[in-house]
C-alpha cells in the first residue's frame, strides 16, 4: 500500500536568513540599502531600549515599580522590524517590543509614567506596566493574554484594504503565542482575505520556563504558514538587518496584495520573564552561554565598526546622552501624582452610565469623608 | 409604514444603515450567499457587494477578534454570531479585549461595533440552539446590551446600537422572529439605549421581562386581568444601561414585582433586578420581588416547554406576590 | 536578496490516495485483506445509513420529528474509518457520521428513541436529533459546538497513553471545523505529546453554505499536519476501501507510538446541511452532478460485483431486510411516552442540590395543579 | 499539624492526592519545572515525574479541552489555569462541554475535574491579574464554584473538590496566597462542598462574603465592634452549590445582610445572594440587604486599592444596614 503520508521531512529546512557574520562583516549582496543616519539610528535604539530595561529592571529590584518586561537580547527583532515598515502602519506589540515604540519616537517621559500608573500616563494608570498604547504612533493598546492582538492586526489590516489603503499591520508575539486558538484564527483569516498583515514570532524558545519543544511539535515556526496558505519565513533574530530584509519583503508583499507573512525570527530570552520570575528555577545559565555570543548589540557593534562609522568616542557619547535622556525621563515621569479618585469610572463607556456615576458619587463621598 | 416582523425589521434597519454609512460591513457565517440562517441578512449581499457582506471562516473568535481590530481602524462592523450558544469561542475577545479597550487605553481608543445574536429557546433547538447568556454580558463592564421584544423595537434599537460610540451585545429572540409583527416605519429612527417601555399598564404588580418573555408576560398578564388584577408589563429593551427610573417608578406604584426570564435563575439578570429593587424600593415592597425563570439546568430538549416561563408559570409568581 | 520563503508549491500537491476505480475495479496491490463478510458488512451498513437517513429525513419532512441531519453520499467516510479501527478504539463523531455508530452496532430503535427525544433514548431526551451518545460502544456524547470534540479526542487518547493502553481515539469533523481554535489547540497538543489520535476531516467542501475556499487558502487540508508535526494525508473520501486503508496505517502509527494523523477524505455533502437548510439558496445543482457519479455506494457496489460478491438478489433481499428492520425500529421508537418531567433536573449534577430540588418540586406542583 | 500558607496547605493536599489516587495528573502552563508562577505544585514534578505533572503547550483551550477527554476515559485532572484572567480562552470547553456532559449524555458519561486558579486583585496585576469571575461560572449549570479563603480551608475543600464527582472550579485568593496562614493537619482530611462557616458570631448585622474579602470583612467587623455593632461573619466557602441555610439563619437571626465580593457588581454573586435572601427571609429584614463590591469598571491597576472593598467601605455598608 503507498499512501502519501506527509511529514516534517517533506519540507526543507529553512536556514534563517541573515546578512551579518558574527564577526561584523556582511555579504554585500544581502545588505539593506540604509544610510549611516538610518544605521546610526538603529544601533541608538537598540541601545536605549537595552539600557532603559536595565534601568527599569534595577528600579523594580529596588522596589521604586511595581513590574516590568524587558526584551534583553530581542532587540535585534522588534527594531528592525518595526524600521522596515511606514510610521502610517499599525503596530500591535504583545509586551516585550518596546524597542517598537521607541523606533516610532514614543516618548520616554510617557513610557516612564506609564509604569508608574500615574497621571502623567496617558492611558490613565490603567495597565500594569508595559502595557502602553499610542493611537497617534499608531501603536496599538497592549493586552497581557497571550496571543489576543493577532486577530485584532489582522483586522486592522482588513480595515486598510477596505479602505484602499496601503497601510500594513505588523503584529508581535512570542512562540508560545503560535498554541493559542487566536494565532490559528488570526492566520487563517489572513489567508483567506489575504490580508496586508506581518505575523513576527520572536521565536526566543522560553514561553516563561516552558521550553519550544513543549509548544510544538513542528519543524519549525515558519513552516506554520504552510497551513494557512501565506508566506512563512525564519530569519536570524539577532541580525538586525537581516530582520529588516525580511520585513521589507513581506511588508512589499502585504502592499502589493500578495497577503500575509509569518516571519520567525530565532533569538532567546536573555533575561527573567519578568520581574516576577526566577529563570534558575528552569534553565540553566549555560544554557545562555552560547546565546551571549550572539548579542545583537555587540554584533551590530561589530557591523558598524567594520563599515568605519563606529568608534569608541561614539559609543561613549551614545552611552552619555543615553543616561541622560533616561535619568530626565525618569525624573520627570516619576513625579508626578497618582490618577485622580474619579478617573477610575471614565471610559468604560463612551459616557459614564448612571449605575456607574452612583458608584463614582458613593467613592468620592468615602473618600471626602475619609479626608476629615 | 409597512407590517413586518423582526427578520424583515433588522433586515430593513441593517439595509439603511449600511446605505447611510459606507463603513459599516456585514460578517458573519453564512450570512452572505445565504442571508443568514435566520434570513436576517438576506439581500444585502446583491446590493453591498461582497466587500461589505461577509462569509466568513467557521470561527466565531476570528470573527470577533477581526472585527476588533476592523473597528480599531474606523470600519464599522456588524458582526452575526449564528447562534449565540457559539458566542464562547470569542469569549476571550469579548470579555478581555472588546469589553476592556477603552478603558485599558485610557479612552484613547474605542472599538464601537455591534454583536448581533439570536437567543433564547421555544425552537427545539436543544442546549446549543436556545441559550440565552445576557447575564455573562452584563456583568462584564464595557458592554451594553440590548435585546428588542418586537420589529419597531428591533429596528429602532439596532439603528441606536450601531451608532453608539461602545460595543453592543444585540440578542434577538429568535423565537419570535416571525411571530412578532406589527408595523414599521420604513424610514430611519433610532430608540434610545437605555430606555424600558411599559408595554401594558397596571397598579398591582409589575412583570420586568424581555425578549421572548414579553409575548408571555403579556399573556400572563391578560390571564390576570380576568382574574381581576393589574399588571403592569414592563419591556426592558437595554439591559445595561438599564432603565432603574422605569423600573422603579413601576414597582414603587405596585409595590410587587416579578422579573421574568429564560436564562437560569442563579445568577442570572433577573438576581440583579431583584437586587436593585431591595436596594431602591424596599420601603415600597408590599412583598418579596419573584423570580420566574428558566431552570438551573442545562437548557434541554423534549422538555423545553416545560424547562420556559409559561403563562402559567408567570401566573403563579404573580398569585404568589398578590398573595404574601 | 534571498530570502527563503515558504509557499504552498513548496509541498508537493498530494494526489488523495484511492485503491477502487470508478467502474469498480481495483489496484490489487492497494486492496486490503478483508473476507467476503466484512466486504458485505460494510456495504450493507453503508445502505442501512443511506437508507435511514433517507427515511428520517423524509419523516422530518412529514413534520414527524423536529430535525435531522444526514450524511448523504459521505457514507464511506466514516463507515471505512471506524471499520478499521478495534471495539475498544473511541469515536468522537461531530454530527454527521451516524455510520460510524452503525459498525459499531448501535441498536436502530435506540437511534430512532434519540431522534424523538423520548423516555426510550438513552440520553433522557436531552438533546436535539442526532445528538447521541454511547459509553458501552465507546462513542462519545455527540455537541453542536464545530470543533469542540477534537480536544477530548486527543485528550482521551491521552489517556489510553498514561494508562499504556494500545487504544486508540478518532474523532470526525467537517472542513469547517479546521478554522477553528479547537482544530489547532487539538492537533498541537497531539504533536507535543505524540498522542494516539486520529483526526478524520471529512472535507465535504461546504460548511452550511460556506464553501472550502472560505474556510482556508492552505493547499488542502491535510498539509495542516505540518504545522504540527503530525502525519497528514489525503484520501478519495468516496472509495470506502482507501478510507479503511489510510484509517488502518493511521491506527497502526498511532498503536505503534509514532504519533497522530490527519486524515482528509475529499468528498462532498450532497444533501442539504440540515433538515432546516434550503442549498438551492447558496449552490447550484450542476455542482453536485460530477459528485453524484462517484456515489460511494454505487462505486463500492460496481466493486463487489466485479469481486463476484454482488447480484441483484442480494441486493434486492438486502434492502428488503433494512427496510423492515428501519420499519420496526421507527414503529418501536415511537411508541415510547416523553421523558418524565422530573428527569429535566437530573444529571445536571452526580446528585440534586437544594436549588434544583426547589426547582423541581416547584414543577411538579404546577404540573399536577394543571392536572386539576 | 503544622503551620502553613495557603500555597503550601495546597501543594500538601495535591501531594496526598496525588499519592492517594495514581489517576491524577497535574496540568497546565509552567507547573512542572517552574512549580507554577504561584510555586502552588512545588516539588511535584520530582516526586510524580512527568507524565503525571506536564507542563502543556500555552492554551487554556487546549488544557481545558484535553482535559475533559482525560477525564471522560478515567484520568482525574486537577487544573491549573495560571491567572483566572486567562480562562477565557477555554470558556467554551467549560460552558458548553465541561458543564453539560453529564446532563447532555443522560448521566452516562462524567468529566469529573478540578480547575484551580488564582483569582481576585490586590497584587497590583491590573486587568489581566485580578479578575474575580466566578459568577460566570456560578451561572453556568453544572459546574460547582468553590473559593476558600485560609489553608486549613483550602486543603479540606480541595480534597472534596478532586475527589467530587462532578467538575468544580477552585478559585484561589492569590492575594492571601501567603498572607492567610494557620495550622494544616499533614494527614487526610476533607470539608464538605456547601458549607459555609461562620468566621465570627454577631447578631446584629450579617456579612456575606468568600475568599480574600473575608479578610477584610472580619477587619470591618472588628472595627464595628469597637463602635459596639456586632457583626457576623459568614464565609460562604463553597459558592455552588450554595450553603443556603447557613445564610439564612444568620440573616433570620440578624435582620441585616452586608454582601461583600471584589467582583463588579451588576450581575456579581451579589445579587444572587441579594435575591435569594429577598425571597426566602423577607419578613425578617430590618434592612435592604446590602453589596459591598468591585465597581462595574475593568479591574484597574493604579487604583486598585480604590476599587478593592475595604474595611472602610465595607463599615459604610454596616452602618447603611444599621441605621436603615
Ligand atoms: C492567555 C494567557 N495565558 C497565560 C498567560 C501567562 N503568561 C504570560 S507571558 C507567558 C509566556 C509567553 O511566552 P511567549 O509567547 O513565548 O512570549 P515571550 O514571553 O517569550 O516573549 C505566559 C504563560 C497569559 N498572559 N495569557
Ligand atoms: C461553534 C459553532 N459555530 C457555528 C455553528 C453552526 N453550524 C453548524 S454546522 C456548521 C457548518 C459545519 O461545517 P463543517 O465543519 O464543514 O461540517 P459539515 O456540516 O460540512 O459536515 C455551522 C456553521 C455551530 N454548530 N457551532
Ligand atoms: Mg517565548
Ligand atoms: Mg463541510
Amino acid at each position: 500500500m503507498t499512501v502519501k503520508v506527509f511529514q516534517e521531512k517533506d519540507v526543507e529546512a529553512a536556514v534563517p536568513f541573515r546578512v551579518m557574520e558574527d564577526d561584523g562583516t556582511a555579504d554585500t549582496r544581502l545588505e539593506p540599502e540604509l544610510s549611516s543616519e538610518d544605521l546610526h539610528f538603529l544601533y541608538e535604539t537598540m541601545v536605549l531600549n537595552r539600557e532603559l530595561d536595565d534601568r527599569l529592571l534595577r528600579m523594580q529590584r529596588q522596589g521604586r515599580i511595581g513590574f516590568y518586561l524587558t526584551g534583553l537580547g530581542e532587540e535585534a527583532t522588534h527594531i528592525g522590524s518595526t524600521f522596515a515598515l511606514e510610521p502610517t502602519d499599525w503596530v500591535f506589540p504583545a509586551y516585550r517590543e518596546l524597542g517598537a515604540a521607541l523606533v516610532r519616537g514614543f516618548p520616554l517621559v510617557e513610557f516612564v509614567c506609564q509604569i508608574f500608573g500615574n497621571s502623567g500616563d496617558i492611558t490613565k494608570g490603567r495597565q500594569m506596566p508595559n502595557h502602553y498604547a499610542s493611537p497617534s504612533l499608531r501603536i496599538s493598546s497592549l493586552s497581557s493574554p497571550v496571543g489576543t492582538q493577532l486577530p485584532h492586526a489582522a483586522g486592522c489590516a482588513w480595515a486598510a484594504k477596505i479602505k484602499g489603503e496601503k497601510t500594513v499591520a505588523i503584529t508581535y508575539f512570542g512562540e508560545g503565542a503560535t498554541s493559542q486558538g487566536d494565532f490559528h484564527v488570526a492566520l487563517n483569516f489572513s489567508g483567506v482575505f489575504k490580508l496586508p498583515v506581518i505575523f513576527f514570532c520572536r521565536n526566543n524558545l522560553w514561553a516563561i520556563s516552558v521550553p519550544l519543544s513543549r509548544q510544538t511539535a513542528s519543524r519549525d515556526i515558519a513552516v506554520k504558514a504552510q497551513a494557512y496558505g501565506i508566506a512563512g519565513v525564519r530569519v536570524d533574530g539577532n541580525d538586525v538587518l537581516a530582520v529588516y530584509q525580511v520585513t521589507r519583503e513581506a511588508a512589499r508583499r502585504a502592499r502589493a496584495g500578495e497577503g500575509a507573512t509569518l516571519i520567525e525570527a530565532i533569538t532567546c530570552r536573555m533575561g527573567p520573564h519578568s520581574s516576577s520570575d526566577d529563570p534558575r528555577l528552569y534553565r540553566e545559565e549555560k544554557d545562555l552561554e552560547e546565546w551571549r555570543q550572539k548579542d545583537p548589540i555587540a554584533r551590530f557593534q561589530r557591523y558598524l565598526r567594520w563599515k568605519g562609522i563606529w568608534d569608541e568616542a561614539y559609543e561613549k557619547n551614545l552611552r552619555e546622552k543615553i543616561q541622560i535622556r533616561i535619568a530626565e525621563a525618569i525624573s520627570k515621569g516619576e513625579s508626578f501624582p497618582p490618577p485622580p479618585l474619579e478617573s477610575l469610572f471614565e471610559d468604560v463607556y463612551s459616557t459614564v452610565p448612571w449605575h456607574l456615576e452612583e458608584q463614582r458619587l458613593e467613592l468620592l463621598a468615602l473618600r471626602k469623608e475619609a479626608k476629615h | 409604514m409597512a407590517e413586518m416582523n423582526l427578520i424583515g425589521a433588522l433586515n430593513n434597519a441593517i439595509r439603511l444603515e449600511m446605505r447611510r454609512n459606507p463603513s459599516t460591513v456585514v460578517m458573519g457565517e453564512d450570512i452572505a450567499k445565504l442571508g443568514g440562517v435566520f434570513r436576517v441578512t438576506t439581500g444585502l449581499l446583491d446590493e453591498f457587494g461582497p466587500e461589505r457582506v461577509i462569509d466568513t471562516p467557521l470561527s466565531e473568535g476570528g470573527i470577533i477578534g477581526t472585527a476588533i481590530g476592523l473597528a480599531l481602524y474606523g470600519v464599522r462592523p456588524i458582526v452575526e454570531i449564528q447562534f449565540s450558544d457559539f458566542i464562547y469561542p470569542g469569549y476571550d475577545q469579548i470579555v478581555n479585549e472588546l469589553a476592556k479597550y477603552r478603558y485599558r487605553s485610557g479612552g484613547q481608543y474605542s472599538c464601537p461595533l455591534v454583536i448581533r445574536t439570536p437567543s433564547g429557546g421555544g425552537i427545539k433547538g436543544g442546549h446549543y440552539h436556545s441559550q440565552s447568556p445576557e447575564s455573562y454580558f452584563i456583568h462584564t463592564p464595557g458592554l451594553k446590551v440590548v435585546m428588542p421584544s418586537d420589529p419597531y423595537d428591533a429596528k429602532g434599537l439596532f439603528l441606536s446600537s450601531v451608532r453608539d460610540a461602545d460595543p453592543v451585545i444585540f440578542f434577538e429572540p429568535k423565537r419570535i422572529y416571525r411571530a412578532a409583527k406589527g408595523d414599521v416605519p420604513e424610514e430611519d429612527y433610532t430608540i434610545p439605549l437605555g430606555e424600558a417601555k411599559v408595554r401594558r399598564a397596571g397598579d398591582q404588580v409589575t412583570l420586568l421581562t424581555y425578549g421572548a418573555m414579553v409575548v408571555e408576560s403579556l399573556e400572563a398578564a391578560e390571564q390576570a386581568n380576568q382574574q381581576g388584577i393589574e399588571v403592569e408589563v414592563v419591556d426592558l429593551r437595554t439591559l445595561l444601561p438599564l432603565d432603574i427610573e422605569a423600573v422603579l417608578s413601576s414597582v414603587k406604584k405596585t409595590g410587587r414585582a416579578v422579573i421574568v426570564h429564560e436564562a437560569p435563575k442563579t445568577c442570572g439578570f433577573g438576581a440583579e433586578l431583584s437586587a436593585l429593587i431591595m436596594e431602591k424600593a424596599f420601603p415600597y415592597l408590599e412583598a418579596p420581588v419573584t423570580r420566574v425563570t428558566g431552570f438551573d439546568t442545562p437548557f434541554p430538549y423534549a422538555l423545553e416547554h416545560d424547562y420556559l416561563p409559561s403563562p402559567a408559570r408567570i401566573l403563579k409568581g404573580i398569585d404568589y406576590v398578590m398573595h404574601y
